[in-house]
Parts: C-alpha cells; structure tokens; sequence
C-alpha cells in the first residue's frame, strides 16, 4: 500500500464519519430513554429491521440471477448488454420520491400491473408491509446486481472450466464453483442492499405511506419527528445508524464464510 | 467402454492453426510431443470440448461428441473425458478433500461417499496428509498431483494429461508413471499424454505423435521414431 | 394597507438603493403565486431579482436557524416562523399575508364516493392525511375533534406534497390538503370544502430577515407582497384578516 | 450460466425496469418541449450534470485511496477494520435528509468544523453549488469505497508479487498493477456514485438548500413540481433518468479501456 | 557486486518448517533440489524477500538484507535479486513487451527506451513474434520463456528461478541453459537454481544443494553427491 493514499483516504474518512460524529455530539442523549420508551421508536426499529432484512433477501434472490445474466460474456450482443446494465442504475438516477411515484405507476390500484390486479382480487400492493419491501428490494437492487456482477466477472474463468472437465454442469459450476468464488462480492453487494434498505425514506413514503406498525420505518419516524422535534429526529437517526452498523459488523463476516464454505 | 479416439481437429487462435488427426487406440496410452506453441495444449481443449472446433470432428467410443458438419456438440460436462490441465486449477475455496471430491460428487455420489472415496484415492497416492488443506497451502509439486488425483478419481474413458508431471519431482515420476498406468489398466481407459520428457513417453506411451506448428510430423511407436526421425525437430524430442 | 403603499410601489424611483438581488424562502404551498409577484415586482424596479427557494416550512426554518443566506422568508406556519424569530432572525415582527384552510381531496370523479369527513373514519375507504407533525397533520386533527370522527387513516405523509401525490394517482380515495393545493393541482383531483376547515386555519407569515445583505431590497418585497395579498387570494388563499 | 436464473433474472428486471416503463407511459410528452423552454429544467440539468460529474471525482480522488487503506490486508487489526469497513455505509444507512442535517452539523457555520472555518475566513459552505458536491459526494463515497475494494481484494496477489521482484516500489504496483486489474471495479463504483450522485434530493436539499441556477439541481426541481404539477415533475424525472443512462451508456466503456491501458 | 550471497533462513509455515544455511558464490550458479514439498520455493520466496523470516539473516555481497535479530529488512523491490517464480505470473493486462519493459523501467529507464530494449531482449530470446500478445494468447512454454526474459532483463546481481524450465521443451532446453550462463556471465550475477531435472543441474550449476523436509542433507559438485550420496533421497534425484 503506497503511503500517499493516507492523506485522501483520510480525507474520505473525515467526509463519511464526520457528519455522524456531529450527529453523535449534538444528539439529546438525556431524552433518548424517553423517546425510546414512547411507543414509536421500537416498534419503528422493528419494522425497518424487519423490512431491510426481507428486502435484502429478495435483492439477494432477484439480483444474483440477474447478475449472472448480465456478467454472461457470450451470448446477447454487448450494446444490449451495456444497455441493460445501464438501466440496472434507473432506481439509483431517479429521485427516491419519483422512484415512490414510479412505483405507484406501476403497481398502484390503478397503475399498469397494479389495475389489473386490483380488479382481479381486489388487493393492493401500497399501504401494506410488503409495499414498504418492495420500494426497499426496488432501490436496493441496482447495488446487488451491480455489486455481484463485477465479482462475477472477476473469477479467474480457469475454475468454471475445471469444472467442466470434472463433469460439472452450468448448475453445479455456478453454484458449487463461480458463486463461492464471487461471495465476497455478494456479501458486499447485501451490505449495501441492506444499508440502502434501512436508510431509505422517499420511496417507501410515498409508495407504501407511514403508518405505525405497518408502514412506518424509522427513517420515515425521523423525517417526521425532523419537522416537529429536531433533536429527537437526531437522536433517533443514531440508533438507526448504531444498531444498523451492529447489525453490519456482527453479521457481515460470519454470514461471508457460510457462504464460502 | 474403453476410450477409443478417433478426432481430426481443425482450430485457429490468431495466425496459429491447429490441423491435425489424432487418434487414441482403445485401452492406450499416446504420448503428444512438441515444441512450445506447437498446439498441444490446443488439441488437448478442443478434444475436451473446451475449445470450439472450425471444422472436423472428435469421437469417443464410437459416439460422436463433436461434428462440425452436422452441428452436433456434446458439452465438455458430458464428456467421457478427463482433462489436466496445464495450469493446475485447484479450486482455491475447496481443500484438498472437497477438491478431489468435486468430480466425484458430479458423478452422481452423495456428498459423504464422495469424501470418503477422496480420502482413501489420496490416501493411495501418498497425498493424505494434505486433505484438510486449501491448494494455497500446497507446494507447486503437491498441487500438481492433487490435480492428477482429482482427474483420474472420475475414471473417464479417455484422460488428457496436459504435462501433468512437469512439477512432478524425479524420484516420484517413476511411482507416478506406474500410478497412471495402473489406473489405466483398472478400467480399461485410454490416455493422451502430453509431455516434452521423452522418459514419461519411454514409460508410458504405446505411441507418440509429434506435432510442429499445428500439423502431424510423424506418428509411431518411440523406437521407430528414434531410429527414423522425419526431421530435426523430432529427433531433439525423441533423443533422451 | 397604508404602509405598503408608501414605501413600497410609491418609492421606488425615488429610492436608488433598490437595486441587486434577494433570495426568498417561502413555503411550497406558494410556489405558484410567489413567482408571478415577484415578475411583476422586478418590472416594477428594474435591476433586482428575486430567486426563490421553495420547501416544507420546517426544513427551511431549520435552514435558515443553520445560517442559510436568506433575505425573506415565507412559513406556512406561525409556528414555524417562531423558530426563526425566537433565534432572533427576523428583522422585523413577521405579518400574516395569507391563510389556508383544508379541502378534502378525492380523485378526478371521486371513485370512492366520498363525501365528508365521515368516510375518514370509514376503514374500507383508503384514505390518507398528513403527519401530526407537520403543519397540515396539525389542522387535520383539530378538524377531526371537531366534526366527532376517529379517522383510520392508511397512512400520515410526511407533507402535503405526499398526500396530493396519492389522491391525484388514485392511490387514495381521499386526503386531506390545504384548498390552494387543491387548486393547484388542476384537474387531477377535486376538491371537497367542509364546515370544520374555517376553525382550523393556517397562517402564513412573512418575514423580512436580520442577516439580509440587501435590507432595503428584502423590506420592498415584504411590503410588495402585503400590497398585493389580492394576488394570493386569487390563487385560492383566504384574506389575512 | 445455468438456465434456471433467467426467471429470477427477469423478474428483477421487471422490477428495475417496470417503473420507468410506467413513467415512460405516463409522461406528458406533449408538455415536455414547453417544460424545457421554460428555463428552469435546462439549468437544473446542466446543474445536475455538472456536480454529478464533480462529485464523482471526488469520489474517485477520495475513495480509490481509502479502499486501498481498506483492503490492504495486513497492517491494523480486523476488528477496527471491520468497523471502519462498517462506517463507510454510514451515509447510505442515514436517511438522507439526515444525512444532510449532519453535514449541517458538521460544515454549517455554526457546525463542529464550519464554525471555525467561518470564524477564520467568513466563508460558509452551506448553500453554494460546492455545498450540492458534498452532498453528492458525501452519498456517493461508499458506493465506490466499497465497489474499489472488492475490486482490489479480488485482483490475485500474485501480480503484486511479480511486480515487487521486477523492483517496483507500492506506488508502481499500486499504480500500474493492482490498479489496471481492478479497473472494472473502480469504473462500476464511479457509476454507481455518479447515478446516486444525480438522484440525490434530500441531503442536497438540507445542505445546500434549492436556489436556481446554484443549488437547484433537477431531483429538487422535481420535488417541487411534484406539489404544483405532479405530470411535470414525471416529465423532469424522465429527463434526468434518460439523460444519465445516455452518459453511462457513452462513457462506461471508453473510460473504462481508458483505465485498464 | 557480483551477487554472492550467503544466508540462513529459518520459516515455519503450519507444520513444515524450513531450516537452512544457503550460500552461492559470487558469479556461481548453485542448482537447489529436492522432493515436492522439500521447501524449496520457500526458500526462494525468503532470500527475494516475499516470505518473512522467523529467524535468520539474508546477505548479499557483503550488504544485509535482513536480519531478525537487528530488525533489518530491505523491501524486496530494493534487493538486487531477480525471481522467477513457480508458476509465472505475467501481468495479463499488459502485453509482452510491455511485461519484459515493466522491470526495466522500474530500473529508472523511460517508457521508450524500456520498450526499445525489452524488444531487442525478446528478439534475441527467439519470442519476437509474441511481442504484441498478451500473456493469454500464449502456449505455456511461451509464457515461461517470456517471465524468465522479464526477470533476467533487470540484470539482477544474483537470480533466483524457481523451476523456470519445467514448462520449456526438450529440445529448447539445451538452448536456454545456454541464455542463462550467457547472461549470467555478461555481468558477474550468480543465480540460485531450482530444479529436479538433474541435467539442468549438470548443465548449469557449479554446485548442488539437496533439501528434505526443510533442511540441507547434502551439498557440494554433483559429482561427489552422485559417488557418495547421502541417503536414498539424493541418490534418486541425482541419477541420471
Ligand atoms: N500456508 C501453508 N500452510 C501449511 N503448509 C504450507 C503452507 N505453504 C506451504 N506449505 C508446505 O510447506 C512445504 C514446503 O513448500 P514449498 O512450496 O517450499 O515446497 P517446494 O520444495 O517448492 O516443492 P515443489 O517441488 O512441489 O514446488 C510443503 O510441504 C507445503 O505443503
Ligand atoms: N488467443 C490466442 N491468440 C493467438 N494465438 C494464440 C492464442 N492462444 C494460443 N495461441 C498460440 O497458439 C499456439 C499453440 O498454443 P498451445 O498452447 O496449444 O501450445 P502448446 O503446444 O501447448 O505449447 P507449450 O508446450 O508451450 O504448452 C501458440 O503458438 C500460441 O502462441
Ligand atoms: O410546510 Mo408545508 O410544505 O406548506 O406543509
Ligand atoms: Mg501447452
Ligand atoms: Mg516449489
């Protein structure tokens, strides 16, 4: 590692932890007992751990095969391929609030897959947990796929063909070979999902609403209380970043060697 | 089932053509010789299915796993043949156990079989005290023959050995050469053994082929090349 | 009224400071209305500008208290513009301009055939309303104390923006907005006065602020716009008094 | 690449790619050539454009070098590796309007490094055009730190070996090997944090505030339209989306091959 | 400088553990055998600096390099000590030229004149055709014989080459074992050989060095080990 890098590095460290440390400062540490016990906090932190959790499994189960797809070097023509991997971003461009609406579009009461739908069973998708995981797997997904197609692509292609000689069909050499070899990319592609998925906000807001217990993550719980109680807002975006880094640190290693193995 | 090959391969990389027809009698061991770049490695990928053919065909067996006429392909997966490479591509996420066990687990035996029947091949080759180790932690030599072990454990018709023993150290190279001859021998299987060591092909090989820039330069038994060599080229190869 | 006249649409000619630019921050509600003023303000006085910046009014509260460059601003809010004050901020005592008053609003051709607040309290309606947190969600409770209903909301938005967003897509049968939103929403949703709305107005103050690099220019705005309060009714506000 | 991924593989399309066919389809493209004359979506763009573009150099200035501190392997202990690895996905975990309310805490002028700054110089970041580039690059940064690391850690260590017996220093393996190899890393992260970068409304919004023509970017312009013309607002947000497809469709490769010579 | 070195290396990696005194003299080539596993690129990877040593110093004409007990260590890119490792790793995002031109512009010559040179090298070496390619366009051989150029090309005092001719032909051999004393001599270097071909051995060095399980059971001419070998080990790697 050449010395150099430790000036910007530090630099980009100060940018990331810097506003966190502000917020750690000038958090109301003497209300935060009190805001925890009142009855939204929990219940908020439940369900934005719950939601980020569900989120980042559909991102894992959609996004890999997706990956795949895009990280196959033959098959479809390239500007197809780069095309396609460029529309992956869409839900990264578009404003979260837009991509909420977006998501309305579609699969709202009367939105293009939404209406018939509706019509059918008379369900809707908006105002419901699994919306609040939609609009999550929605804006989590681009780093996922993202995430595992560049780890895919970087697998010394020798081990997939060695397989092939051992009898492995696409399956096996995928599962038992390309994938194991790719898990450090899937595991930071989930990190990112998942801490995508417990910060997001415009999205969930405006595709699922927020309502306690059902739709109101803690995001959203900050957004509010923001209007009427900045300090609280502060105070309960930490604990939102604390248990999620919790979450992150404790998780990330033991979950990367199930993976491995 | 005993490893007849009959293959004419026709495949060109760049300005390099492989052209040549090879053949492995059923049961046989052929040993292919030739310069650096002569396209040994070539011919070994195209009869494995790994590389695609231009034109020609490749069959094992009577079956035909390869004909560019009539589009058939059989995909390397399914092929009766066991390849090591040149490059020794253990996988570096496995141990040596699971590394040996891989083929075998594709073969259709459950995953505890598998370990079981790995343990005791290495066991065999003198490589059991390695089995909990990741290739990282192996010696070039010692990856070398876990590869060797992790092809042969399948028992394919036919195996193509792309200079597995160039690693090999001498005093072990004549066990070896017994190891892949009686493994041979066991299932009636037939071997393309590449190597530029004009022992391995002495030991080993009922037949060499020589090839030069892509192309046949002569086929026989070693001694009748030795006594007639067609050019200067095969006589430095053949000469011990 | 007589103040505004004098200093504002009177001196003008006769006033060679007013000149250079201003920033306002003003509430979204008014993010038709205040651009239009502003043209008229500018031919009036060639050479300023007004720019504006529009959001919730507690963010730009919160901007301002954080040391935005603002020169007016604009809440939604007598709440909001208290924070403002309370720092000290403003340079003069803030004046209501305006006042607001909800509106149900139900989609173009009311599909859930709603009709008051009641269907608020009707759990197989899909309705929606804003936050208690925010200024909107603060009238909507007075209202629904007033008129005796529970609501059983699917969800409290966040603002305005966010309940008008699913009444105008038909996500929601009903929401309650702020009557100008309604309006400015076009033909996209419709529009549902009740009697309770009159007892719970906003206010919207303006304010000319301390740290304003061009004094002169920011209090001839003020006055501009309290000269001109028959603007904002046109576009659907109430009358300050 | 085995046949079972594609059903997964489409469905996550559908859903990357579902709600931007539902904008498509809804947008008012009879207003749109009025919505662009109209003087306040061509600055936002050009804006838009112009800090993304910015943010993702500071990005790529700041965080290639903390990957690299991140990923080199041996050196400071895997515990506070973790933890720093952690940190990095502070600012994706924040809601972003938070997120901006932190950096007002930190940089604002009467923030823990602002004020001094402001006391020294009288200069303040907070609403100006660099204000916006924080932001951006403040959402951004993870995205790249972590898409570069995993880049660097998949880059076989033996090539740094060679190039350490052929006497290159860390500068020259770091610069003209480890760096080449993980060229389709960097060039992913830089893509992501561009895309973030152009979406990014709300810790622009609390940061650097919304003036036109200086912080006004077009997420924000739309955000705004979203409460007086809710169509306009789909029409701005189509605008970005295509806009920045096009640039990542154009640029991805060519900067790419730019990075690997 | 003429790369005599003189080291004792001790590294334990899980249960091997290496422990030996290696010495070549100044302008000598030592040829370093043994089993697979012996600790032989172990021991090149602790004189080039790559592996630590747990105990042991490393000095290069009279000049340390390492020393455990005072601490001292010389990064490995500032030992004047070339290696070629097992398995060669050339930069695959470079093409042939450009690899051989990495070292030298390491060296401190400029991009052309580095190009300039690593082609004349590359011509000489007979792999001028390849210049253009990259490393994956080439057969095995090929690449051997491009990362053996790349190393050589830096003019290191002492050379270390890790099995460099396990991939080249037979009947290229001869000719290389030539470019490498040739090389050796132009500038006084010395190399430290490692090798189970035993004509290598006979070809090239001035001693023998025999490694087993870690440590040195013989040194000295090839001649006295091969009339009085030290036990069966030796015996079987320096018979002909
Ligand atoms: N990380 C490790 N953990 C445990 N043992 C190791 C590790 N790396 C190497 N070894 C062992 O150290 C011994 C020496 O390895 P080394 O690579 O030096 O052998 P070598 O003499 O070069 O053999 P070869 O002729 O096969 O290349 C071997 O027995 C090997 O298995
Ligand atoms: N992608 C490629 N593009 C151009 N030429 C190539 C490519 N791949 C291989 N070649 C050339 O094809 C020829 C045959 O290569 P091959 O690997 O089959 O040789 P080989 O007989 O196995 O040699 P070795 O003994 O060195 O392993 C070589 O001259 C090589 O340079
Ligand atoms: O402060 Mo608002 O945006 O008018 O509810
Ligand atoms: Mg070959
Ligand atoms: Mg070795």
């Amino acid at each position: 590692m050449p010395r150099a890098v430790l000036v910007p590095a530090a630099l980009a460290l100060l940018l990331l932890v810097g506003p966190l440390v502000a917020l750690l400062v000038k958090a109301p540490w003497a209300q935060l007992p009190a805001l925890l016990g009142g009855g939204t906090v929990l219940p908020a932190l439940g369900l934005s751990l719950g939601t980020a959790a569900a989120s980042t499994g559909c991102c894992v189960v959609l996004g890999v095969p997706l990956a795949v797809v895009l990280s196959a070097v033959d098959g479809w023509p390239s500007p197809l391929r780069r095309l396609a991997r460029a529309l992956v971003t869409t839900p990264l461009v578009l404003p979260p609030v837009v991509g909420g609406v977006a998501l309305l579009l579609l699969l709202g009461r009367v939105g293009l897959l939404g209406a018939p739908m509706f019509q059918a069973f008379g369900f809707q998708l908006p105002y419901t947990t699994a919306a609040v995981v939609v609009a999550q797997t929605f804006v989590g997904l681009p780093f996922l796929v993202l995430g595992v197609e560049g780890a895919l692509r970087g697998v010394d292609r020798r081990f997939a063909v060695a397989a092939t000689t051992l009898g492995a069909g696409p399956w096996t050499r995928f599962v038992r070979v390309t994938l194991p070899l790719a898990a450090p990319g899937v595991a930071a592609g989930a990190v990112l999902a998942f801490a995508r998925a417990i910060g997001e906000f415009g999205a969930t807001v405006t595709f699922a609403g927020s309502l306690p217990r059902i739709t109101q993550t803690l995001p959203v719980a900050a957004y509010l209380a923001l209007n009427s109680d900045p300090d609280a807002a502060i105070a309960i975006s930490v604990v939102l970043v604390v248990v999620a880094l919790v979450v992150l640190v404790a998780l990330r290693d033991r979950w990367l060697q199930g993976l491995a193995r | 089932m005993n490893g007849a090959l009959d293959a004419a391969l026709r495949v060109a990389r760049g300005d390099f053509v492989l052209d040549a027809a090879l053949a492995v009698p059923a049961g046989r061991v052929v040993a292919l010789m030739g310069r650096n770049g002569a396209g040994k490695s070539t011919a070994v990928g195209a009869i494995g299915g790994l590389v695609p053919l231009d034109s020609g065909r490749v069959v094992l067996d009577g079956a035909v796993l390869e004909d560019v006429e009539t589009g058939r392909w059989t995909a390397p997966e399914h092929r009766a043949v066991g390849v090591v490479q040149q490059q020794a591509a253990l996988f570096p996420h496995l141990d040596v156990r699971d590394n040996v066990a891989f083929g075998l687990r594709t073969g259709g035996l459950g995953r505890r079989a598998a370990r079981e029947r790995a343990d005791a091949l290495l066991a065999d080759a003198g490589l059991g005290e390695f089995r909990d180790r990741r290739p990282a932690q192996l010696s070039g030599g010692q990856a070398a023959r876990v590869a060797l072990v992790r092809t042969l454990a399948r028992e394919p018709a036919l195996v193509l050995l792309d200079e597995p023993l160039a690693a090999i150290d001498a005093e072990l190279r004549p066990g070896l050469r017994d190891a892949v001859r009686a493994q041979l021998a066991a299932f009636h299987g037939s071997a393309l053994l590449v190597t530029h060591d004009v022992r391995d092909a002495e030991a080993l090989a009922d037949q060499v082929v020589v090839l030069d820039a892509g192309r046949v330069v002569q086929r026989g038994p070693l001694a009748a090349l030795r006594a007639a060599p067609a050019d200067p080229v095969v006589a430095a190869l053949v000469s011990s | 009224q007589d103040l505004p006249a004098s200093s504002g649409s009177a001196a003008p000619s006769s006033s060679p400071t007013l000149t250079g630019s201003i920033t306002v921050d003003a509430a979204a509600s008014l993010n038709r209305v205040l651009p239009a003023l502003a043209r008229s303000f500018e031919q009036e006085h060639p050479g300023t500008t007004v720019t504006f910046g529009f959001g919730g009014s507690s963010a730009l509260a919160a901007a301002i208290v954080s040391g935005a460059p603002v020169d007016v601003f604009v809440a939604a809010s007598t709440t909001t513009m208290r924070t403002v004050s309370d720092a000290s901020l403003t340079a003069a005592e803030p004046v209501v301009v305006a006042r607001n008053r909800l509106e149900i609003a139900v989609p173009k051709g009311n599909p859930g055939k709603v009709t008051g607040l009641r269907d608020f309290g009707d759990a197989a309606k899909t309705v929606v309303v804003c936050a208690k947190e925010v200024p909107c969600g603060v009238a909507a409770t007075q209202v629904f104390a007033l008129a005796g209903v529970t609501p059983r909301p699917d969800s409290y938005e966040p603002d305005v923006t966010s309940v008008l967003t699913k009444v105008a897509g038909d996500n929601a049968d009903a929401g309650l907005v702020y009557a100008t939103d309604v309006r400015s929403a076009g033909s996209t949703v419709e529009g549902i006065p009740f009697p309770e709305a009159g007892k719970a107005i906003t206010d919207y103050p303006i304010a000319a602020l301390k740290g304003s690099k061009n004094p002169a220019l920011a209090a001839a705005w003020v006055d501009w716009v309290r000269a001109h309060e028959s603007d904002l009714q046109a576009a659907g506000f109430l009358a300050a008094q």
